[in-house]
């Protein structure tokens, strides 16, 4: 099953958890498996937070596809100068 | 992914394609657009840091002959409070008018409190003169320490302190805006596994962006309701975006067309005069023309936060890192939005630690509102790290080059601030400092050299391209990003590449926001990755355009056609290669205009670390710090044009010593800027530098068809640490405060000695 | 609309009626000072009195025993000069030190003085070499020394309808040199922190003697530093002696804490400044290269 | 009051404009008559981005009144290029990319002639200190002052 990882400043709204185990072949299941799971997670994610899928940055994550292994970190978007 | 030897034109030093019109003068700036029956519109400033505004008293003003308009902060909409999505970026709707124009307050000297527009300069500044502003003082705020103290002044009564999940608990008002907090492991235990443990605080004052040329426009509002703006700006789509906000109107009545621009580094994604300039033609229905002065510039435009870093690392004997732990407060301005998120994540990339806990704090202050300033936040977060790191590298009696290479981060390795690397040059960067003559020659009496890196995320966002081919078998290239250094050429490099034509037969072209589809911004050294992206992607398009016509030629499927070097090729042989212009001139028989576009959402921009090492002579009886040799490293993913990419290294170590030696800003005790000018905000000129040697690696990331990461912003990352290194060793004083000017370097020796 | 009228002049004469007509007439040389004052919000003056076209303040003159520079020769046209830098170096050095070279198109000896900043870089120069500023008014002309003619920030003994004409330098006596050094945070484009300007003559054994010393930035007009001359007088600029001359410099310096610099710094710089100008002078003296 | 009338030659031409009194000669030049390629970067002679010549010498725009240029010879970046022909300082400018955002580039390629045309073989320091009134922000000087040097060869 993939695992995401939520960054320190969110894992209160996830039970305090540092990784989840959800189900999903696509980002968009497995976040909304998430999402499901903890409902507050959904706005500061969407709002703020880009995914890294196998080290690979999304920053507006939608059908990505999954593996089995595939490790999820959530990070902050970033901009730049 | 393209074999790098196969490049044919990208990776040559193309002349740029809007060369001749910046070296003769024709190029046209954000000042340098006039129209008939344009007005002069100026802006009336505030003359305190912080007070309530009483009154404002615009009669006079208005009835003197000659003044067409006179707004105030009423005039604009009343926004809910709400975070708009910038790209990247977020923006408070509502601080962003509050900015634009003061409302109730005005948060700093130099705050727009109203303006005016008039038929010539003269009667704009007597107009100017004559609006009356009464203030009720208030305490100001002018540093962290006054911003953090109990009982502080607060600029916002409203503000509270947010995190990532939202409010904190039991929120209070305060000045801290912001908390995020970035944890990995568990420090405690990585301190307990610390042979070594330093602990210092580093601080940097603000500092500008100081491009030369000052925010300029033109904003003409046609009878109807449509607007035409032109400006100099890093974002045309952003400044349609913030101007339609300003004004309540729908983004498709404003059309805003992008000068030339006269530097940016970030500054220039700030949106000040636009909404202001449209709004007075509204009201007076003549174009009207905004020009800050330079003091303006200074006085109210976004410089970069000062910033205050209390780190501590945790060593093995050897060197290996444990653990860090550090905060960060960084000022905001007069609103929230330092670049603390990104100084918290940057800090600790480009290690291995297991250990980590970094926190953030966003502080704002009765100063101008911080804008982007190139890597926003990474500067001031390397300055502690790799200065602390340095200072950890002579108690070990370990080379700083070595101590860095034994906790780089490399392919595979789990990034702090979460994702995981791909290919990346780093530890190459290094080894390649590591025996240059900057770093590898001996010292003499009074000199030092001093190591540090840096790292930047670089971003990718949303590009649109088009690529339109001549009848002639030229191109022209069409994108929607402002050409701050260059990029005109690398745009048509990239084209000329896929389409396999000369890049002089390739014309680049910045357009419109009606002429190309929607872009992001320039900036997160995004360009030449992301609309450079678009524009390959649009080529293809057109190529694949191209194959089509020479299978109708040919009566052949298009399968059968493949293209290289420019032609269409029959894979079988049966026919002779069509060249490029062979099919457009021949297209109007097989189907008319030959184009291609493409719009990207560029995802997974390549990371950029780089490595430099400064060398200098310190004067200990002035405490003058003379650069003597520089040389930066940059792993850049593939250089498109390598000479500008040279000179995004080299403009940003230059950028990064004038921090580190001289520049901040200087306030009085009720918060008036002092150096509102370049006399005294004193940036570095030509005599004050070396040439500026550049090694550039060439790692190609994997995202990436070319293999480009986006090079612009990583170079003044790591100098304000490799600057304070090596004056450490060149005089034996650590200085742990920017800027190191001779009269802090000075006092530091002196009382050294003493 | 703006009623500031403008004139140059092609005379003394007409200069002085032009600026003793009453109003408040600005003489306008470089206008590297008075322009950006301008722009910086200094009331506008009733006119320009543009005295650029007058021969007297646009030329050099080195017949005789007094070198003659106009007040509003250009201080690119001075380090340009084929001979005026052999006699004063250091009156040459620091008015090329001006600002850039796009100031030093515009930049005169006569604005630099007249503009009464503390900072001029040019005056202690040319009080270490002894020079006389000759003025024209209403009254006719007068002479008076240049360490004489500044009396404050932004204040001169020049009464009204009064302005500066040219300053002479008295030509110095065999084995005499000058050098000027100034401290800046940057190479090129800031206004002094200190300065430290120096005349020596050496006798025929490389003995001193005869000094001025002269520092700027430091107090609210440029001073001469009798005592470091002394210090210098009778030795051949031994370390003790150039220590004395620079601590007497340090001493007697009054500085404020500002943007630029602070006091303890300012006082610390201008005695390394005044040992160092003295060892440049020094070499010049004896023929060395400097 | 009415405007001054004053006459004078620019780029070899001769030329007539009206101002007020304190309009400085860079304002002249770009809103009266149209030589935007002077640029304003700061009013106040720090920037070095309004450089011309004034009767040969190189000055701030910023810092001359409009009246002064009476009789006398202005050479702004639009007189440096032969018609068609680029000067070798613009070409060497395009080859070294000595310019990254431009706005600088008008007044360093003023600057920069008036050194050749003074010292047709200045050292790499002599180029520099001449230039130190020319404020560029982008590219740390290094391909600038290579560009001058190249193009000091090339005139040579």
């Amino acid at each position: 099953m993939p695992v995401i990882h939520l960054p320190a400043e969110l894992r209160s709204l996830a039970d305090g958890q540092a990784r989840v185990e959800l189900p999903g072949e696509r980002i968009r299941d497995l976040l909304a498996a998430l999402y499901e799971r903890f409902p507050d997670l959904e706005k500061p994610i969407s709002n703020r937070m880009a995914v890294a899928i196998d080290g690979t940055i999304v920053n507006h994550p939608l059908n990505e596809r999954l593996s089995e292994r595939s490790e999820v970190h959530v990070l902050t978007r970033i901009a730049g100068g | 992914m393209n074999d790098p030897k196969a490049f044919r034109f990208v990776g040559s030093r193309s002349i740029r394609p809007d060369g001749v019109e910046k070296v003769t003068g024709r190029a046209q700036y954000g000042a340098d657009l006039s129209l008939p029956g344009m007005l002069t519109g100026k802006i009336v400033r505030s003359t305190r840091a912080h007070a309530r505004i009483r009154h404002i008293d615009v009669t006079q003003a208005m009835s003197l002959p000659g003044v067409l308009a006179v707004i105030t902060g009423d005039d604009f909409p009343d926004l809910e409070r709400r975070m708009l999505p910038m790209g990247e970026q977020q923006m408070d709707v509502r601080d962003f008018i509050d900015n634009t124009m003061a409302r109730g307050k005005v948060l700093y000297h130099g705050h727009a409190v109203a303006a005016v527009a008039a038929v010539s300069p003269d009667i704009a500044a007597q107009a100017a003169e004559l609006i009356k502003v009464e203030y009720e003082p208030l305490p100001v705020v002018m540093d962290l320490d006054a911003a953090l103290a109990p009982q502080a002044t607060l600029l916002h009564e409203d503000q509270v302190t947010l995190t990532m999940q939202g409010p904190v608990e039991n929120p209070v008002p305060t000045n801290v805006a912001f908390y995020m907090p970035l944890k990995k492991g568990d420090i405690d235990t990585g301190f307990a596994a610390a042979e070594v443990v330093l602990e210092n605080t580093y601080t940097t004052k603000t500092v500008h962006q100081g491009y030369i040329e000052p925010h300029a426009c033109v904003a003409d509002a046609k009878q109807g309701g449509r607007i035409d703006i032109w400006c100099s700006t890093q974002g045309p789509f952003l400044v349609r975006t913030l101007t339609a906000l300003a004004l309540e109107k729908p983004v498709s009545d404003i059309k805003v067309t992008p000068s030339e621009i006269g530097g940016g580094f970030g500054g220039k994604l700030a949106v000040y005069l636009e909404p202001v300039a449209a709004l007075l033609s509204m009201r007076s229905g003549r174009p009207v023309k905004l020009v800050m002065s330079r003091e303006e510039v200074l006085r109210a435009t976004g410089p970069t936060s000062a910033t205050r870093t209390r780190v501590k690392v945790g060593a093995k004997k050897d060197g290996t890192l444990t653990a860090v732990q550090a905060k960060l407060e960084f000022e905001a301005g007069a609103f929230k939005g330092s670049p603390v998120v990104p100084a918290v994540m940057t800090m600790l990339a480009a290690y291995e630690l297991d250990h980590v806990l970094v926190e953030g704090y966003d502080i704002v202050v009765n100063k101008p509102k911080v804008a982007a300033y190139r890597a926003p936040g990474a500067p001031q977060a390397a300055f502690a790290i790799e200065s602390i790191l340095d200072e950890l590298a002579g108690e070990l009696g370990i080379d700083p080059i070595d101590l860095r290479l034994k906790n780089a981060v490399s392919e595979g390795s789990m990034a702090v601030y979460g994702p995981q690397f791909k290919a990346i040059g780093l530890k190459e960067a290094l080894q390649a400092v590591k025996t240059h003559p900057v770093y590898a020659d001996p010292v003499g009496p009074n000199q030092g050299r001093g190591v540090a890196l840096g790292f930047w995320f670089n971003v990718g966002m949303q590009s649109s391209a088009a690529v339109r081919l001549n009848e002639n078998g030229s191109a022209t290239v069409i994108t929607g990003n402002p050409d701050i250094g260059g990029s005109r050429a690398s745009m048509a490099l990239m084209a000329a590449e896929e389409l396999g034509i000369p890049a002089e037969q390739v014309q680049a072209v910045v357009g419109n926001t009606e002429t190309i589809g929607y872009c992001d911004v320039t900036g997160g050294s995004r360009t030449t990755f992301a609309t450079g992206m678009a524009v390959i992607e649009a080529a293809r398009d057109a190529v694949a355009r191209l194959c089509e016509r020479a299978a109708l030629t040919w009566d052949v499927p298009v399968e059968q056609v493949s293209w290289a070097h420019g032609q269409a090729i029959h894979i079988a042989g049966d026919h002779a290669p069509l060249s490029l212009d062979e099919i457009t001139a021949n297209a109007i028989h097989t189907g008319g205009p030959i184009a291609g576009a493409a719009q990207v959402n560029a995802q997974d921009a390549g990371p950029g670390f780089g490595v430099q090492c400064a060398r200098v002579q310190v004067d200990p009886e002035t405490g003058y710090t003379r650069v003597i040799g520089y040389v930066a490293a940059q792993d850049v993913g593939k250089a498109i044009h390598p000479s500008y990419v040279e000179g995004q290294l080299q403009g940003g170590v230059a950028q990064g010593i004038g921090w580190t030696l001289n520049e901040e800003y200087i306030y009085d005790a009720d918060g008036v800027l002092l150096n509102a000018g370049f006399l005294d905000y004193r940036v570095p000129v030509a005599s004050d530098l070396p040439m500026i040697d550049t090694i550039l690696v060439e790692v190609p990331h994997p995202s990436h068809p070319y293999g480009v990461r986006g090079v612009g912003e990583t170079p003044i990352v790591p100098p304000l640490a490799a600057m304070a290194n090596a004056i450490a060793a060149a005089s034996g004083v650590r200085m742990r405060d920017l800027p190191i000017s001779p009269p802090r370097l000075y006092q530091a020796i002196t009382a050294q000695g003493a | 609309m703006s009623e500031v009228q403008y004139s140059a002049p092609a005379n003394l004469a007409d200069a002085v009626a032009l600026l003793a007509g009453g109003g408040s007439p600005a003489v306008l040389a470089g206008g590297t000072d008075l322009l950006v004052q301008l722009r910086g919000g200094r009331p506008e003056p009733s006119a320009f009195i543009d005295i650029k076209r007058i021969p007297e303040l646009t030329a050099i003159r080195m017949a005789g025993d007094v070198v003659s520079i106009g007040a509003a020769v250009p201080a690119a046209q001075i380090t340009e000069h084929p001979e005026l830098g052999a006699v004063f170096p250091g009156v040459v050095e620091a008015l090329g030190l001006i600002g850039s070279t796009q100031i030093q198109g515009r930049a005169t000896p006569g604005g630099n003085l007249c503009n009464a900043s503390p900072a001029a870089d040019s005056v202690p120069a040319m009080v270490a070499s002894g020079a006389i500023c000759r003025v024209a008014g209403p009254a006719g002309e007068r002479r008076i020394p240049v360490e004489q003619f500044v009396t404050g920030p932004g204040k001169t003994v020049l009464r009204a309808g009064e302005f500066l004409v040219c300053l002479e330098l008295p030509r110095p006596a065999a084995g005499t040199a000058d050098a000027y050094l100034r401290f800046i945070p940057r190479t090129e484009m800031d206004i002094a922190v200190a300065g430290a300007a120096v005349s020596l003559t050496l006798d025929a054994g490389g003995v001193c003697t005869a000094a001025r010393v002269a520092i700027g930035a430091v107090a609210p007009t440029v001073l001469l530093v009798p005592d470091a001359a002394d210090a210098l007088i009778g030795s051949r600029l031994e370390d003790n002696a150039l220590n004395e001359a620079g601590a007497a410099a340090s001493a007697i310096a009054r500085p404020i804490d500002d943007k630029r610099g602070t006091v303890a710094y300012r006082k610390a710089v201008v005695g390394v400044l005044t040992r160092r100008a003295a060892k440049i002078a020094y070499q010049r003296a004896q023929g060395g290269a400097a | 009051m009415s405007r001054n009338h004053v006459s004078t030659t620019v780029n070899g031409e001769p030329v007539e404009f009206l101002c007020d009194t304190s309009q400085s000669l860079l304002s002249v030049l770009r809103d009266e008559l149209g030589l935007i390629g002077t640029k304003e970067g700061c009013s106040t002679g720090d920037c070095g981005a309004c450089s011309i010549t004034l009767d040969g010498r190189l000055v701030c725009s910023c810092l001359v009144l409009g009246v002064e240029a009476q009789d006398r010879s202005v050479g702004t970046v639009e007189g440096v290029a032969d018609h068609q022909v680029l000067h070798p300082l613009q070409q060497k400018f395009l080859e070294h990319a000595a310019l990254q955002c431009g706005i600088c580039t008008p007044g360093l390629i003023v600057a920069a002639k008036a050194l050749l045309e003074k010292n047709p073989d200045p050292s790499e320091e002599e180029v520099r200190y001449w230039l130190a009134g020319n404020l560029c922000r982008c590219t740390g000087y290094d391909k600038i002052i290579r560009a001058v040097l190249d193009a000091a060869a090339t005139l040579r």
